[in-house]
């Protein structure tokens, strides 16, 4: 929400483009993409995915079986022509999953590592404020805490200047609260750089405030990546709305006219489901309850937690399943055990195909920004 | 021998130390690249030549010396080409000592380092490529300090070692006062002669001195990592 | 059996006069090899041999003021003989006087034994001195062993050797053997050192029934 | 001389590899402890510790053989504990030498040793331990392959350089046949004697075997960390 | 919510009682209190609070200077007395912030280190379909991604049922999908332990899921220990209400009767607010806007951003702060740039102490859990 908002559309070409395959051992990774000049590109998936090796792969530290990768008109890697650029010469600011840190030089000496020597001096000092680390300039990274020493590599990363900024996870190792100030600080850092930002993220959150677009990782392949909110609002497949959280993933069982049918009951969609569909999902803000019967699939309320302003319901459905509602916190909700009826409007489900098993779904779902983002 | 008897001929003791002082140095230009690419090369065949750079420890010095003075002789390969470039002779001069002590001394050298280049934190040094970093700021600033306990243990060793030895110095460099008569030899000398005073105080003064050597190296290089400020 | 230590440079000699006193006698010959100087310093703290057969009478002679070896048992085993050799085609002796006279060249060596822990080299210095040679030229080897490598391996121009390594054997350039009268004696002296019946069985024969051997190998003998 | 004419004899190449082989045990019993304990301690006169290790190596290996044949003797200080202890001498014996070439091989051995323990990842110790492993377990799990590269250094380095040491063996052990005349000296000796065509055979089969030795340690200690399975 | 919820008293004694005091150059650690047999203790706090440091003191990797810690009764450390228990006869499980895998051993065999041998196959067969590591058992190490290293750990620190278990931000590297199964799991896992268990987190929902207490450390000290609740509700300090990310936090200048004010206007209280009291905060969901004058201090709204049922309004008010408040989405909202006023139900309003500053907080608000928690 913070980023990206108010930014215009700098260039219409694209800033970096890739299409690189990479083997290694039982672990096979495929992305194409292409990406403008400005926006972060949040890359979530499940752990193993192949998130840090895509990463590495377009900082130079991997190099990949086949394909190209071109960056502001460059040519960074194709594997045809031979051309493979060392990673010294690639301009990436890379904040790494482990930090990385320089353990013999102080944090001042780590930050200001990759910078000329006449601006040394000014970006340190800049960094050092910018990410709260004033006070350790002259600790080595042994004497750090866990989350000082991410810190540090953030800032080592971002006082390079560099023209593709790869972090990966930059921000799981810090506390909530200064998590949230770290956020909006790296959200208006990322605002003035006019350079592809990619960001391996676990944390929606975190993805919610910084990230333009949004490329999600499943076993090697990008299966989806798109606008954030649209990623958000259609996870196009399961794989996708499992990563992003999605409680309510119902396998579709039997499918006839504008009826689908599980071994939770059935539902009305609008017009016809896609063929290719193997699941329905719908986000837990969109699950109605009623307390009389013959509206959608019978239920029972197992538990509920309060979150804030926000209620959630735990239901058990037939078949075994589980449902998840939030509710507002104002609203009455049925008790514990108590017996009730579930209606999701036909305009909040979800369809989606079954990621690894479709053949449609073989080649990624990648529906590429080409765009910079407009307001 | 023109020191008066009695007295102690110190002019061994220098030259050892110029020696040795000046064989580590051509021993560590070599041996760094060597036992970086013998850590990091996958190649095969690289077992070949760990093994080749280790084995020059399994010859009694004297021998190796033996086969030395044949390489480095007029007649010798080695000896052939130092002279069409230089126009004088391998053998009997503090070159060819520096030749000699660099061959027996290299596996002492190149053993540690590439201990050390393997265990080296792979990650930092991506992390400097990725900042941009030159290979050989790359190397200086964050392959060296990684390995420094490598590096203290190879320059102990190639510099005390050359101190010590004398059955290739004695072999190669004929015990010419000044030019190749190393301390090691002078107190060997002594203790042949049954001289075994002037021996023993030729090697207190050597033992003392390298003492003092060594401990200052132990002291500065086994410091807790040293701070680089920015 | 008996234990000998003997210097390395009359090692050759002695295994074959081993061979000759085991034919005969019966008794077996342990020989340990090296040089008088480690020799010495060994038997000064206990090694177990029986007779010491050194390159000089130094060792011998300090033996038995210090009673480790046996009185009156030390005697002059072989008179070492020196030979100049030259890979050169000239007479060496010619040459090595244009070497004292400057004609050659700077990268002229010339190996000798060294004076102080070899009585070889020593004698060499006599022979230099009374031709009035100028020391720059020497290369100097710890043992007569290594003087010999020196000009073998054609590291040194010439050297003064013994002749017993020389004598006999099919060698590049040309051998001069100096005259005894321009060196003091190279006595190789041996000593036994604790009473022993084979070990004395074993000096007698290395006085009598050795000599031809000792001589073959191009050592002379002391007329008592 | 046992051995025909011509014939090579082995038996001093087979006391070698012993000798090697068993001073490479004490070395490594005694090494890792005192590597570990310098490696470790924040007692402030441990450099002179760790340098009165090193300095063995600067000594010429016959010198310091007449050292250790004047304190290993009869007479000597080590000598006569050793006697009141077992009834026999301590020079000229198979004993002996393998106490000699301790000392002249401990620098080699527990130089890398420390090197390798300063670079031991501290956390997986701490680990262990919090695991409730007993001492012995982290060190054989942990520790020990944790400085893999570091114990093969130091073992190919005592296990060479104890092969072709000669200067101390030579003075310790007196060059007796079959007890301590070991591969070093029988070549050392056949070069003295002028027989290089012996010299070189000898040399050729002990670098024959260390070559063969070295690749295979090589080959199995330079593997990528091998898994230990559950 | 997960955990604890069913659990019963098992004992009135305590498993666990230490009160340390420790010092490390700059940096000094205070930390007292008493903990039942049962229960999930959250630690959090800023970074370099010492949390991490706390749990190495309890596992035995650090030495105190000072004080005692007592474990089902047997004593571990007594500095006076000179007692210290070394860490592998303690039986911690500890899950390290940085993992500390066993580079060179499977994860099969990294699972089964802490076990005995009788029952190692046993234990690393469950634990690794526990922690959905099945078909990882040979790899080693240096094959896992991020998340599957930290997976490892978690197993391998579990397998040996200790009877204190350290986990130092134990789901930080795992994405949302696998952490909500993880977390779920976990909860499961110690619902079965009759032993205390400290987790350091930076993850509110972690906490909230799995944490019956929580203990807030900042600076080395412990400034707040309670039900998980009662600090979600009360924090106290000021400094534990940034550590839980309340947004809205305003220090109070003037203090007369049931009015306080600040620069950012005035607001009746309750009754009298203590004497100590230097700031006051509530929760977003508590902020109300209300579109006429007169009614609370006058605020600009800001930016509006929507979280899935929620609203998240920034609002803008007197002397240059920013306030935060969380509406349902289905209730219609002021459009960025109007005026509104703001009013909190007194109720709602929390008095907080300057943690740091204030003498009164100088030894740590430890209202240590006695009892085992109740449904
Ligand atoms: N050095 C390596 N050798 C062999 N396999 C590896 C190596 N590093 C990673 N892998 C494997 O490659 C795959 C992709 O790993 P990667 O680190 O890219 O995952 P990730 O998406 O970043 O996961 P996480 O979120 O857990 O960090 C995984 O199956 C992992 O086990
Ligand atoms: N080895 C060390 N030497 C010196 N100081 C250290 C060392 N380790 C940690 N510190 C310092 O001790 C303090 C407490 O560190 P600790 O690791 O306990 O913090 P933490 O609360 O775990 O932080 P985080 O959440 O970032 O992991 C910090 O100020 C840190 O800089
Ligand atoms: O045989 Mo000697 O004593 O080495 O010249
Ligand atoms: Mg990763
Ligand atoms: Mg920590």
């Amino acid at each position: 929400m913070t980023s990206g908002s108010n930014r215009t559309v700098s260039s219409v070409s694209n800033a970096l483009s890739l299409d690189l395959s990479f083997r290694r051992a039982d672990f096979a990774l495929e992305a194409a993409g292409a990406f403008p000049a400005r926006g972060v590109h949040a890359i979530i998936g499940p752990s193993g995915g192949g998130k840090t090796t895509l990463l590495r792969l377009i900082a130079g530290l991997e190099r990949p079986q086949g394909g190209r990768l071109v960056v502001n008109g460059r040519t960074w890697v194709d594997v045809q022509k031979g051309v493979f650029l060392p990673a010294r010469k690639r301009a990436t600011g890379v904040v790494f999953q482990d930090y990385a840190l320089f353990e013999h030089m102080t944090v001042a000496a780590n930050i200001g590592y990759g910078v000329a020597r006449r601006s040394r001096r000014a970006a340190v000092a800049r960094w050092l404020t910018r990410l709260d680390l004033e006070g350790l300039a002259a600790r080595l990274p042994g004497e750090l805490s866990g989350g000082q020493r991410q810190r540090t590599a953030l800032a080592r990363a971002l006082a390079t200047n560099p023209d593709v900024l790869l972090l990966d996870e930059p921000l799981s190792a810090i506390d909530a609260h200064l998590r949230r100030r770290l956020r909006a600080r790296l959200a208006d850092v990322l605002g003035t750089m006019d350079i592809p930002v990619f960001m391996v993220s676990h944390d929606i959150d975190d993805v919610r405030a910084l990230a333009d677009w949004i490329g999600v990782m499943v076993a090697g392949r990008l299966v989806r990546a798109g606008r954030r909110d649209d990623v958000f609002d259609t996870p196009g497949e399961v794989e996708v709305a499992r990563v992003l959280g999605w409680p309510n993933l119902l396998e579709v069982g039997v499918l006839a006219g504008d009826r689908i049918a599980g071994r939770w009951g059935g539902l009305a969609v609008e017009g016809e489901p896609p063929l290719d569909t193997a699941w329905i999902g719908f986000k837990p803000e969109h699950l109605h309850l009623h307390s009389r019967s013959g509206q959608g699939i019978a239920a029972r309320v197992r538990a509920i937690a309060e979150e804030g302003l926000i209620r959630r319901v735990t239901l058990a459905v037939g078949g075994g399943g589980t449902l998840v509602a939030h509710r507002p916190a104002d609203v009455p909700t049925p008790a514990p055990g108590s017996r009730v009826w579930l209606s999701v409007a036909p305009r909040h489900l979800r369809f989606m195909g079954e990621g690894r098993v479709l053949p449609g779904a073989a080649s990624p779902t990648c529906e590429t920004p080409r765009l910079g983002k407009t307001a | 021998m023109t020191a008066p008897p009695g007295a102690l001929d110190l002019a061994p003791l220098w030259l050892s130390f110029r020696l040795a002082g000046v064989t580590l140095g051509v021993l560590l230009a070599i041996a760094l690249p060597l036992a970086w690419w013998l850590a990091w090369t996958r190649w095969r065949g690289k077992v070949v030549i760990e093994t080749l750079v280790a084995l020059p420890m399994v010859l009694p010095p004297t021998v190796l010396g033996f086969y030395l003075l044949v390489v480095m002789g007029p007649e010798g390969a080695l000896g052939r080409v130092w002279r069409a470039l230089t126009g004088s002779t391998l053998t009997f001069t503090f070159a060819g000592l520096v030749i000699a002590s660099c061959v027996y001394s290299l596996p002492f050298v190149v053993q540690p380092l590439i201990a050390a280049f393997k265990r080296l934190d792979r990650r930092s040094v991506e992390a400097s490529c990725t900042l941009g970093a030159p290979w050989w700021r790359t190397f200086a600033l964050i392959v060296v300090p990684g390995i420094r306990g490598g590096i203290l243990v190879a320059a102990v060793q190639g510099f005390a070692h050359t101190l010590g030895e004398f059955g290739v110095v004695l072999m190669v460099g004929g015990n010419i006062p000044g030019a190749t008569r190393v301390v090691s030899i002078a107190i060997f000398e002594h203790v042949e002669t049954l001289n075994y005073e002037a021996a023993g105080g030729l090697s207190l003064v050597l033992v003392a001195i390298s003492f003092a050597l060594l401990m200052a190296t132990f002291v500065i290089g086994g410091e807790r990592a040293r701070r680089v400020p920015a | 059996a008996v234990s000998v230590a003997v210097a390395s440079n009359f090692l050759t000699p002695l295994k074959a006069i081993a061979k000759g006193f085991e034919a005969k006698t019966g008794i077996a010959v342990k020989i340990s090899s090296g040089s008088t100087g480690s020799l010495y310093a060994q038997i000064a703290h206990g090694a177990p041999y029986d007779v010491f057969l050194a390159a000089d009478a130094r060792e011998p002679k300090r033996l038995e003021k210090d009673g480790r070896g046996v009185a009156g048992t030390r005697f002059t085993y072989a008179l070492g003989k020196l030979a100049l050799w030259g890979r050169m085609n000239e007479d060496p002796r010619t040459a090595l006087l244009q070497g004292a006279r400057g004609r050659l060249g700077n990268n002229f060596r010339l190996a000798v034994a060294n004076p102080k822990t070899a009585p070889y080299g020593a004698a060499a210095m006599a022979v230099i001195k009374s031709l009035g040679l100028s020391p720059k030229h020497l290369v100097r080897g710890e043992n007569i062993a290594q003087t010999f490598q020196f000009v073998w391996s054609g590291n040194a121009e010439m050297g003064f050797v013994a002749l017993s390594q020389v004598a006999g054997v099919k060698l590049p350039g040309r051998i001069w053997t100096v005259s005894p009268k321009m060196y003091p004696p190279i006595r190789q002296q041996g000593i036994l050192l604790h009473e022993d019946k084979d070990a004395r069985a074993f000096l007698a024969y290395l006085k009598t029934d050795a000599a031809p051997v000792i001589a073959k190998y191009g050592y002379g003998r002391e007329e008592p």
